[in-house]
């Protein structure tokens, strides 16, 4: 086997299953209600039995089954080889999971949470990302770097940060954020199967909302943006918890004030559906994005600027953005949640967006 | 029989002790009835590590803890008041509620701070070190991390710079056997820590982290290689932590008979047996020493439950020194003062409108909040 | 002395000068013409002989003289111990430079080049900029990261980014981005002596770039952008070489089209001067942003997003971003150069800014 | 007398020594002459250290190199031609002109790439020891780096990884006595390479690296080890550059005398003196031998030269293996598929002319590239 060209395991398959909506989702098959951890779990857990060459590694992922219980029991089912505790080494762990994946393997690294990922960068960025394109495709990064953040939990200013926006910037990843168990699912097992990096992002608070999601080998492609409500007044975009966020504040604007908002997920932010947001916005002629990440150079940054961008003269008021407070996350309860956005915040963007003040 | 430190001494190392023991039973009560959040490490089982440490340093010594910090800040002093008052996010906390549990905080003591980011402060203390020598003082730095933390990239190239320039610090390994649920085998190639530096030319020794008069001795002869020849070398303290990881550790990893071992060479127990034995203090007196931290650890929960929590609109402060050009950061809604292109007036007041209705969402997330610490674990 | 509640120097002084603005900058005192290597290292020098506890700290700056010859000479003045040649160790060093501003030193870290400041992220984002906030202000971090960045001179996939971008995103940071020698010297003076730490982007294209720099202590405050033509018709924003390939397009928009382009610096990206960027937009009611680095969630992105926020009313055309290809940067001289900006795509921009169309 | 291998393989080695040296010659020729750009790290010196390694390795297993790397893609069997193109940015090259000097890549001779970031490269190794390990394969990774690279954090975190997991990999550090412009002593505290990793359970052992027989010997036996043993090990090969550190480099911070101190030891030179003494070839063979590496390098030299840029339509190939949902990311005018909303139908031919006007400033830039070219250092 040429180590780089071929690798052990079919990247295409991910594609090949493109045809099969979201929608197709409550077909004939069996679902069950069960929390995103486990879903996440299935995933990895399917995979793993579908391929040899899929493994996963991480900080406590074995005896301590994870330290948000996401790899609970695949020790037990999959063994030391396949299912390797590490020492906290977060640079060397994601290198050690590119040099496997260049020649082969499937790595799924589990980073203990988004904010310890800034020690493994380098591999990320100057490694990961840049080798297919800097060895001229003659390799392939075939790696899932999974990794859990947010706030909400008063973990302080070292553990409860959100960096979307920072992965998003960088050519050569993808970038998944996952709102419901079934995306949770449906993505990863994509990512598995994908013969590109991916940063996989979860969030803290989603682990334990459940969701129906199906028994079957069900994908989520890369790339489509999910419309949780269809609406006509406004677009709403929220990714992660803020997906949440984003629909509930769709109800208070429906029930309150009467406006019919549509509410997007993009469930991934590369690639990144812009279609699905445009149309929206062209229908709706206003738009409001909701992260929990700081504002300067966010994802509401980029995604106003390219909807700014194609569909200007659509637009009868700027995007507004919701976002985290720009500082450090505090760790006092009450201070942490006036940092944090809430529903309120979304609905009093929307009303600025469609009154022109606030 | 054993030397034994004077009268004196040997109360303050008891009641430095049972104060950290009584503060940590008592953090993880309160953290139980959620007066705090978050995680909570304790150290529990450590205090002879950090007391013997502490006792020998002097004042003008700095130290620099990790996210299992509580009892680092109360052996150098800083009262259980602050701490706690930090454990539970108020304003009266040694980082005004900002940095909770894991980031206490206490320059006046020298206490340089708990570090959430696991080997994070290995190159922090290298650069106080580096400040003592630059300004020809002759403090020394300690710096204490976990058996974890030696595997970090930061433990190799913090060795390497401390050796080649012969800073005065002393790292000092809480070893206690575990990273979280990684058991050191699994975790270290070589187990034996006190060598773990030696490729970088940092002398290492194993002590009895259990003994706190062991301790004393031998950190404080560490102390003086720094002080007196500037060098830096690694301590490897054996120690135990009984409880859980975190407040919420299952503790699937260990059995309970190892816990219970462990117990057996209580540091705090057996200090406290050989005290007496010497005739140094009496029955009554250790627990009278007891009772006082009880009463200490007592007071700070009142103190902690009585501070308030830090005023919202303090949410932008002490993130700069912020000089006359540079107003402009607060771009987003919460701020007292954001940009607001032409519809800036009512600003402030939307604000604030926004920072309390967001702040009452503490009161009412609680099916979140049981959710999250069920599943969070580290 | 408390450690720290007062560092060793003071730290004011860079604001007590903030009064002296730029235009006057041409007073009685002598200037001469020399590149901004010269210019940075100039700064450097006169910021240690002012204050004993300046000193800098890097791969190479001593005996080398620095990877760019940037800190040339400075061994040689001021000895060992404050010229510090270190192992290649990017967390750490940068850790060393946190740990000694906490308790008083003034130091000068350089990263041989920002693309192995991604190698000290943690350093960075998890503690230099975390620490004051996190220890409410009890514990400063007066430092200075240098670090040079951008393309141009076929350094390759991993030698050549710029991540103003991501730093830019980072509660805690300063962020200075100098064009020009007289702003190297007076933005790096400045930036020594503020309290926060700062991140000092320098570009590798612009070392040699001479310009004439004042002899004085003059200061250049954070936060004031320059205006470096004046214009009505549109504004170009444009940092580091940049700002350079701005003025140029602005001198073809006039020259060969008519178009009366405002050129602004804005210098430093934290704190940003909007405020005469939007008085720019107002007046002009057109902008094109221009970047070396990623589209996505770029400068230009986050510039794009405030501006439309703020001004919207005004502006008759969407911004306009003018950025690096999203790729790696290639090797190869001519492929490299069609990956980077250049004043064409500057004019192409500003000319379908100002035409709708292109 | 020593024993020598065969006089095949006696020639094997020299050819490939003489070919890394004519290489590395005309390479820093061609970049005088501005064929080549970025930076040129030249392994003139190392030759043994390369091809006594690579001598004895099978062709199963997997090599990884630094930035100075040339050589050890050559020693590995890629072509000169290929190697040569890549350094003149070409399509025909390793990596097709996107990577340049740094980044030669060779997956069919299982050469995994050279790396621009220090210490980078390590993590990889063990990636690929891991996936051997993994598959029940019996092939040894070999990753080169130099002694300047021991002092990262990647150096300590793989060494412990690698020897926890058993990984079969030999660490090789090339230590030619300098990371750029300093001095082992003055970047690393212990000297002795060969001890850094003892602590964290990885033996080491201190080579000759200027002579090829003995490289061969020493890196067999730990190869043997990788392979039957299972672990990993370091070995510390001293050699030397007698060029600067790239380029560009006026090599202010060593004596003159130091080089030409190493010269006597010239790896080539010396094995060529044996080989002779030992009549194994003749001073006849032996120029043959080094006129066949002068015409092999020659005719790469043509080839680069024939070879094409790389099309600037190809920009943003290779970036993704892209899927149907995946076009979407190009949102700079440079690419053939920009988002222009509506305006969007003449994009292609925009991207285009940008694109051919964008590479015209290769050409122009003359001015600028030599100011980089004099402050470039690295
Ligand atoms: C860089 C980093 N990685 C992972 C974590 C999560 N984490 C917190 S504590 C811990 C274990 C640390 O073990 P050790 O150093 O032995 O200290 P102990 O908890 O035993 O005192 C881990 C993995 C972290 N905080 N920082
Ligand atoms: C992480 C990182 N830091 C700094 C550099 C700049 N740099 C390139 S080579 C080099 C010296 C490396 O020395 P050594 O490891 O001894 O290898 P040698 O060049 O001697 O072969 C440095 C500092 C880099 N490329 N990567
Ligand atoms: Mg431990
Ligand atoms: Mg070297």
């Amino acid at each position: 086997m040429s180590p780089a060209k071929a690798p052990a395991t079919d990247g295409e398959s991910a594609e090949g299953e493109a045809g099969r909506g979201p929608d197709s989702a409550s077909g004939g098959v069996g679902t069950r209600e069960i929390p995103m951890r486990e879903a996440l779990r299935d995933a990895m857990a399917e995979e793993m039995r579908r391929d040899e060459a899929v493994f996963v590694m991480g900080e406590d992922v074995g005896v301590f089954q994870g330290a948000f219980k996401v790899t609970e029991g695949l020790l037990d089912e999959f063994g030391e080889k396949r299912v390797r505790d590490t020492p906290i080494s977060e640079n060397s762990i994601v290198g050690v999971g590119v040099g496997a994946a260049m020649v082969g393997l499937r790595p799924i690294v589990e980073l203990m949470t988004v904010n310890f990922s800034l020690l493994a960068l380098d591999q990320i960025i100057n490694h990961a990302a840049a080798i297919p394109y800097m060895f001229n495709g003659n390799a392939r990064v075939p790696m899932v770097i999974r990794m859990p953040g947010g706030g909400g939990h008063q973990l302080g200013p070292t553990h409860s940060h959100s960096f979307e926006a920072l992965y998003l910037q960088i050519p050569g990843l993808l970038i998944a954020c996952p709102s419901t168990p079934a995306d949770g699912k449906g993505l990863l097992k994509a990512a598995v199967r994908d013969q590109n990096p991916v940063i996989f992002i979860e969030h803290e608070s989603l682990y334990g909302l459940k969701g129906e999601v199906s028994d079957d080998d069900r994908i989520q492609p890369f790339g489509e943006a999910a419309i949780r409500r269809e609406g006509s007044d406004i677009t709403i975009v929220g990714i992660l918890k803020m997906a949440h966020v984003a629909a509930r504040a769709a109800e208070v604007l429906a029930g309150k004030h009467g406006i019919d908002a549509e509410v997007i997920d993009p469930r991934t932010l590369r690639p990144l559906d812009l279609d699905t947001i445009l149309e929206s916005v062209r229908k709706t002629n206003r738009a409001v994005i909701v992260e929990e990440g700081w504002p300067h150079g966010g994802v509401g940054a980029n995604l106003s600027t390219l909807i700014t961008e194609q569909a200007f003269d659509h637009l009868d008021a700027p995007v507004q953005r919701v976002t985290g407070a720009d500082v450090p996350m505090p760790y006092s309860r009450r201070m942490e949640q006036a940092a944090m956005p809430h529903e309120e915040n979304v609905v009093e963007a929307a009303l600025a967006a469609l009154e022109g003040v606030r | 029989m054993e030397d034994l430190p004077d009268r004196s001494t040997c109360e303050g190392l008891f009641g430095r002790m049972c104060l950290i023991r009584r503060f940590e039973e008592e953090a993880g009560r309160q953290y139980q009835r959620a007066k705090a959040g978050g995680f909570l490490h304790l150290a529990i089982g450590e205090e002879a590590t950090i007391v013997g440490t502490t006792s020998v340093m002097r004042d003008d010594d700095y130290l620099i803890g990790t996210y299992r910090t509580h009892g680092h800040a109360l052996a150098r002093g800083t009262p259980a008041n602050a701490v706690m008052a930090e454990i539970f996010g108020r304003v009266d906390g040694t980082s005004g509620g900002r940095g909770g549990s894991m980031h206490i905080f206490d320059a006046e003591r020298r206490f340089m701070g708990g570090y959430g980011i696991v080997g994070g402060n290995l190159p922090l203390a290298a650069g106080i070190g580096l400040a003592s020598q630059y300004r020809e003082e002759d403090t020394v730095a300690v710096c204490m991390f976990g058996d974890g933390a030696s595997n970090t990239g930061n433990f190799g190239e913090t060795m390497n710079l401390a050796a080649l320039w012969s800073l005065p610090v002393v790292f000092l390994v809480e070893n206690n056997l575990y990273g979280m649920g990684t058991a050191i085998e699994r975790h270290s190639a070589v187990t034996d820590l006190s060598q773990k530096a030696a490729g970088y030319g940092v002398d290492g020794e194993r002590i009895d982290g259990m003994d706190v008069l062991a301790v004393r001795d031998r950190v404080a002869a560490h102390l003086e290689i720094a002080r007196g020849e500037g060098r830096p070398t690694l301590v490897e303290a054996f120690t135990y932590r009984y409880r859980g990881h975190s407040a919420a550790d299952p503790e699937v990893y260990r059995e309970k008979d190892e816990v219970e071992e462990w117990r057996e060479k209580d540091p705090i127990e057996t200090f406290a047996k050989k005290v007496l034995d010497a005739g140094l203090l009496t029955e009554e007196e250790i627990a009278e020493v007891r009772a006082e931290a009880d009463r200490e650890v007592g007071a700070a929960v009142e103190f902690a439950d009585a501070s308030p929590e830090p005023p919202l609109e303090t949410l932008y402060d002490e993130l700069y020194v912020v000089g006359e050009t540079m107003g402009w950061y607060a771009v987003d809604e919460r701020s007292p003062e954001p940009y607001r292109g032409e519809f800036g007036e009512d600003a402030p007041d939307v604000a604030k409108e926004l920072a309390e209705s967001g702040a009452a969402h503490a009161e009412e997330d609680e099916g979140d909040e049981v959710q999250a610490r069920e599943g969070v674990r580290n």
